[in-house]
């Protein structure tokens, strides 16, 4: 019998500690699979974030770094600066990448670093249960706005792909989702141009991946991808803002 | 006679449904049974419907089912 | 009087609530009280538990290394705890899931079919309150209608259909001890 | 009041508002976390102001300016966000800027864990930043505690001008134990130094600001600092003492690890031993007079740590070769065992 | 007679520091005269850098404020979350804002903080002895830089206005130089209507203004003019990039 | 090699690439440029990296990967800039990460000023960061000795697996004094557990990580640093002495101001005073060993700092009572006065 | 007669000479005699032609030049 | 021998440059030097001094309290200066600029037109080469040759040309003395 799809070689054994139904999984899986497809597997390092994805050392089959909460890029290109031979990506979330990692990514794109950075936004601090998010949506719901974001307050959600792609240095800026199986394939397509962007040096390149945090939102999983589809997709347009490949 | 072949890591299942929602076929269920995480693993009801498409396989988070096919 | 007692089971189970109606139930009758749940690593694993201390005196330390008494939800639980009841103790187990028996034959071992009970007293989520009834009635630290108050302050406005339920379950726990006894 | 049931880091917040604190600027981290939700929750009720910052050090700048623009301002962290706040405190040190700074501790080093541990002895009570500082620390043992030194940590801090830390750790912030809340106080504290936008009527201004060019100035600015620390150390110590003076054995332990230490001493008791504990409140300045009251011929003074041993050298420099000092530790988030303790002191007392 | 032009009012007497020439002078003047012109003065409050202006509390005459590298906007924040009827300006180098601080201007847009920020953008790291800024060219020297940015090693210069002019947040956005009196004015101009966003109470406002350092240039006051002019200003385009006014 | 003059700053770059060192990551600040200048120039010439980062926070984490991934790697900077390295400082401990930490310090708290100060004692021996640890610190106290303590101090690091500090101070970096920088030598350190993509094919893989969720897991590692700390402690111990066996005034001086204080003793001894030094190289481990030199009726212990006191808390520990513990101390900047430090030895000798 | 007055806080000026470089009417020059910070300050040689038009002034880092007119 | 000597002046006047000559002849003639800049806010003030060691035996601080020569370029270094010669001790002068007088009398003070002789030999930036001459000359610290040296081994391929100016301007500070003397 031929393999239709089986767990990736880049993936490890080990379970993943993700809530159920968290799509971090379906991203751990992309990524992992495009390192194989792309026959940089044996030579990749990955450097996971302080989030829920913290323990993705144990997952992700490569050499790996878990970074201090925001400094992944930091880390990468230490990694990178080290190793310009190697294939490098960060993997981070909304609160590690767009709140206290701002300037680490904003300089690893502006130094036009040669490295992959794969951003899980799900508008909302998972890993601490719940708290609020540069990402979190007007109106939404979060323990730190426990009456929901207030943009009077506190503004509205960043757009992390539209700024980053502002700056010279990211050559490859797109985001995604991966709420349906459509939407997985356009999500890997992505993550394997971000890579080719590095494979090839050209420079900075980020994927940004709407992803659901069925726990924190206090829905089902299924539930969650109708929620992320209604709410979020609107106001994080999907798509490409950059391609210099 | 099924053309294709489901194998669930079930212990490894967390029961989100995805898979089962996704199924073009909708042949998939929970099973009753908690595995020993105390989830409910998903189960394939009819193998003969199932096309091979490997959806199920692609949207679940946890990379636990092989899909194979003649 | 000095009451040391560790609840333990699955996330889940409501384990971390029985041991806060303890907590309040002796704070409520002017004892000196603490509860200290265990966090960390373990309870995203699934499993959880916490510490109450009842006392007349100023308490030491909430966190527990032994126990007078302890009440189990589920076996990893009672694995991890039995070891840790005081010689003469008692040792409550929820044996609608715990099917294995306790080993030790220095203490009291109380078998409460908490899920059935529950199940029967028509809350199937309340085997919690079966297991709090019964300890309550075992060792008298605080009085049951000291229980029932709690209840009453606790589910309020639209959450008020949920007290007789729990009454009945913690009902049904202390009676439960008495066929027992 | 009446007193009610409250977890320890909800305890700490519900007393910043009792003490008429207007402003939480933080960053969420574990195991503070109902901390900063309590504040997110009630603040705004109760007329404050509660901002989620984008990191610890821009919290800590938030501080900075809010402090020095007058208001009663605190921020919460755990250990790895502490750190990442160094350079925050140094420079309020520098500008004179009263905060309550609240500290539950997590396992170390790095990102550790999240469970309780007291291995920031050293970060909280000698300055992690640069300069010549030390900052007054609070450690509180109780939830009641909490609430009544978070009160007390404003006052010092408006009175000196300075952050104070408040130093708990997991489990002081998430036991919960009975504690009274007072009722809201406003506040009107008076600080002509600040930056609030108030003087240019009058011909003046303000400035706020942690550079000194000049090594006079600043030799000068520090000769300031000392004072006010001298008077700290002076007039701030807090301490308990239990059965301390025909004790055998002294236990040195604040916060969380004295409380296991409690249980051994009833332990002793019950045995007949002669323990007693001296229980550091405020970690800086420490309790070096309350030594005074050992015996002679007490057998040791035992410093009991959640931590690798890092008081040890405040109990060592306290105790400056009067009796020996030894130590027990765990780490990693372990807790102190109340009955290895008790053996390690009836093996010094047995002279093993 | 009547005055034409004379000190502001809301200057001290306090000798500038800088060096001959340098344009931070002129900067400082336009601030504080449009302080006085929208009759704000005496409910300014300002927040200086670390940088050649962290002496910037002797010179305006307001209450002011001197934060750590790059928090000014952090600071800010705070000082307007305690007086939200005061008149809160950041003032910060490009060192300052584009590098140690993107995260805190990055954040203070994001919430929408209702401050004033003049980001003075003289390419390079004035106070510390002409180290690389990420607003220095390429190709242009630095000790850090010894032969010159180059982009393979570290990227492109970042453009702080059009980066931040994609933040919800950010209502007034605008890039001016003070190279010539034409310029000077129009920079007045856009700083007024940064001012008036916040008076409005409308969200953040930002001025970048090009600057020279002809200290660490190297050129005469009046070459570093011409310089600014000719390499600055083609990479940096003058003009407004968001007004919600 | 011959010997020629360098400024600190200078030589203790030159000596870090000729101790091989391949990477460079750091955050510009006075007064330590012409370290991070040098760097710029000449690390690329011998074929390795100098990189800017966006900011000190930056820079430590670049050496964290850098470092975690094998390279020799070393980051510079002055005070506040270490502040913010503080978390930065835990993390490597806990993931292991050897690296080289210049400090170049100036007048603190906050942004303080430029001048030469050792007012970051503290931050620099106990570990300003959270949870259980020191490192190794090391403070030339001439030109050779940055050069010579710089390519120990890599040595150092691998052996350990820990950052390893050079402490020194504006006048460190400042100065010009004759040096000698050996060859550049290749270093291929065996690093197999470095996290550097090589590892798939033998299906392994390497992870750097500073999270150790389970308390036994974190008390493991925990011991395991206190391990090496404790080796570290017992053979990395670094002094001079002089005069010491028959001084009736010990002073204890690192650094800048143990320079001065070798005037005091050339003054001393014309006077025909017996006075000494304690010359701290290895400022964590302390050298308390060297206090059994002292004779039994020396008059005192005097501790000499360009900071309102710090080390003199090292040195009480060490002294533990045996002598009484002075401390002579400038702060802002401002220099130790020779005349003032032995009108105080002095003054005690005299018995006032 | 001079229609416009120009005052330089002359210890106060760097003689960067930007006010020179921009007067329309080229009527200031650097003076030869230093001030007390050792700068050459600038002055005006021929106020007459001045035409009080403030441009020297508003280029002025230093805000030390005063301009009025009649 | 020990030497030690403070330059000041204005920045710019080259100060640190005379320091570093005195510095790097000393260490090229064997013995043990330290120079040390003063640097801080000073410098952006515009004035700026440097302390220079020559020495037989290890130095201990290269930071001066005092010194056994010292080298005024302008009027306020004098003022901070003078107090701080040793009896006995030397003072140079640049009295092209500083017009004043010292008052001590325990010193030899050395009046040298600096800035005029440098100008008359040619080289209007030279002073601080002309008061190293006169230094040297007058303290015999090290060998004026190797002063000559020093010169050509700075000036090399397009700034050879600025070798002679020096060596003129060194000699000429020498004669100077010499003619005091
Ligand atoms: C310096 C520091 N600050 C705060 C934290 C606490 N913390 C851990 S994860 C996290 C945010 C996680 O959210 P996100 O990055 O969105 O990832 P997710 O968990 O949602 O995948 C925070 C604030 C920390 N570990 N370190
Ligand atoms: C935390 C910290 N890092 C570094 C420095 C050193 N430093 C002072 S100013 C400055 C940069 C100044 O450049 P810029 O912000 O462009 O302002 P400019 O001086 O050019 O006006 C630096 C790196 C510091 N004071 N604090
Ligand atoms: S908390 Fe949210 S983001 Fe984290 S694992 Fe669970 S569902 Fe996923
Ligand atoms: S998607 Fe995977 S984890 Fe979820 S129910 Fe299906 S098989 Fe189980
Ligand atoms: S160094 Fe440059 S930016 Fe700083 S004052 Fe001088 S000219 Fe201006
Ligand atoms: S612009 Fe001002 S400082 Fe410059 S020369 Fe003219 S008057 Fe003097």
């Amino acid at each position: 019998m031929a393999v239709v799809y089986k767990k990736s070689e880049a993936l490890t054994d080990a379970p993943l500690t993700y809530c159920p139904g968290c799509t971090h999984g379906i991203i751990h899986k992309l990524v992992a699979e495009t390192l194989v497809e792309l026959g940089v597997f044996d030579r990749a390092i990955g450097v996971g974030p302080v989030g829920c994805s913290a323990l993705c050392d144990f997952f992700f089959a490569c050499d790996m770094f878990i970074a201090a909460h925001g400094r992944a890029p930091a880390v990468a290109t230490g990694v990178k600066r080290a190793h310009p031979d190697k294939i490098v990506f960060t993997y981070q979330g909304d609160g590690d990448l767009a709140s206290i990692g701002t300037a680490e990514v904003v300089h690893a794109a502006h130094r036009g670093e040669k490295i992959t950075t794969i951003f899980v936004n799900n508008a909302i601090y998972g890993m601490t249960g719940g708290q609020m998010a540069p990402t979190t949506l007007v109106g939404q719901k979060a323990t730190t706005a426990p009456e929901g974001r207030s943009e009077e307050h506190c503004g509205k959600p960043i757009r992390m792909a539209e700024m980053l792609a502002t700056i010279e240095g990211a050559k490859f800026v797109e985001r995604v989702t991966v709420n349906s199986p459509a939407n997985v394939r356009k999500a890997k397509a992505a993550i394997k141009k971000a890579f080719e962007c590095q494979i090839e040096g050209k420079g900075f390149a980020m994927v940004e991946v709407l992803s659901t945090c069925p726990t924190n939102w206090g829905y089902s999983p299924v539930e969650a991808l109708r929620w992320l589809d209604e709410n979020m997709v609107p106001y994080y347009p999907l798509g490409n803002y950059k391609n210099e490949l | 006679m099924a053309k294709a072949k489901l194998t669930f890591d079930t212990e490894k299942c967390k029961g989100c449904e995805l898979c089962i929602q996704f199924c073009p076929k909708k042949i998939l269920v929970l099973d009753t049974e908690t595995n020993q995480k105390g989830y409910f693993p998903a189960k394939v009801t009819n193998i003969d419907e199932c096309i091979a498409c490997g959806t199920c396989a692609i949207m679940c988070p946890d990379s636990i089912i092989t899909v194979e096919k003649e | 009087m000095l009451e040391q007692v560790i609840v333990a089971g699955f996330g889940g189970q409501g384990v971390l609530r029985i041991g806060q109606m303890i907590t309040y139930a002796g704070f409520a009758e002017g004892k000196e009280v603490t509860w200290a749940p265990s966090y960390g690593p373990e309870m995203r694993g699934g499993t959880a538990n916490c510490s109450c201390v009842i006392s007349d005196e100023p308490i030491g330390t909430p966190v527990l290394m032994e126990a007078n008494s302890i009440i189990v939800m589920n076996l990893p639980s009672l694995h991890k705890f039995e070891p840790v009841v005081i010689e003469g103790g008692k040792l409550f187990i929820n044996s609608s899931i715990i099917k294995e028996k306790a080993t030790r034959t220095d203490i009291s071992v109380f078998y409460i079919e908490a899920s059935d009970i529950a199940a029967e007293a028509g809350n199937a989520l309340g085997a919690n309150m079966v297991m709090l009834g019964a300890y309550v009635a075992a060792t008298g630290i605080v009085q049951l209608e000291t229980l029932y108050d709690l209840v009453k302050q606790t589910f309020t406005g639209s959450k008020a259909k949920f007290v007789d339920s729990n009454i009945e379950c913690i009902k049904a726990g202390a009676e439960a001890i008495k066929a027992l006894v | 009041m009446a007193k009610k049931l409250m977890k320890g880091n909800e305890a700490i917040a519900a007393a910043a508002i009792s003490a008429g604190a207007t402003h939480f600027f933080g960053y969420p981290i574990t195991p503070q976390s109902e901390l900063i939700e309590y504040m997110a929750r009630e603040l705004p009720k109760a007329g404050g102001c509660f901002l989620q910052a984008e990191s610890e050090v821009a919290a800590s700048y938030m501080v900075y300016g809010a402090g020095g623009a007058g208001a009663r301002v605190i921020t919460s962290t755990s250990s790895p966000g502490l750190a990442l706040k160094q350079e925050g405190l140094t420079y309020m040190i520098s500008a004179g800027i009263p905060c309550v700074v609240v500290n539950i501790s997590r396992g170390g080093p790095g990102l550790g864990n999240i469970l309780p541990a007291q291995s920031d002895y050293f970060m909280c009570t000698r300055g992690g930043g640069n300069g010549d500082y030390y900052h007054p620390c609070f450690a509180p043992a109780s939830v009641q505690e909490c609430v009544d030194l978070v009160r007390h940590a404003f006052d010092v801090a408006d009175k000196y001008r300075m952050p104070v830390l408040v130093l708990g750790d997991g489990m002081t912030g998430q036991m919960m134990e009975p504690c009274e809340i007072p009722p809201r106080q406003e506040v009107k504290a008076d600080k002509p130094w600040a930056a609030d936008g108030n003087h240019v009527a009058r011909g003046e201004h303000n400035r706020i600001n942690a550079m000194d060019l000049q090594a006079d100035v600043l030799e000068a600015k520090n000769e300031d600092i000392q004072r006010r620390l001298k008077e700290i150390a002076e007039t701030e110590v807090m301490y308990e003492t239990v059965d301390v003076e025909d004790a055998d054995i002294v236990f040195v332990a604040y916060g969380t690890s004295s409380r296991a230490v409690k249980n051994v001493l009833s332990k002793a008791k019950a045995e007949g031993l002669k323990m007693g504990l001296i229980r550091p409140i405020s970690l800086w300045p420490f309790p070096t007079e309350a030594f005074d009251k050992i015996k002679k011929d007490c057998k040791a003074v035992i410093a009991v740590e959640q931590s690798c041993g890092q008081m040890v050298e405040d109990v060592r420099l306290a105790v400056l070769g009067r009796w020996p000092v030894e130590f027990y530790g765990r780490s990693g988030g372990n807790p102190i065992i109340p009955d290895d303790v008790l053996k390690m002191a009836k093996d010094i007392l047995g002279g093993k």
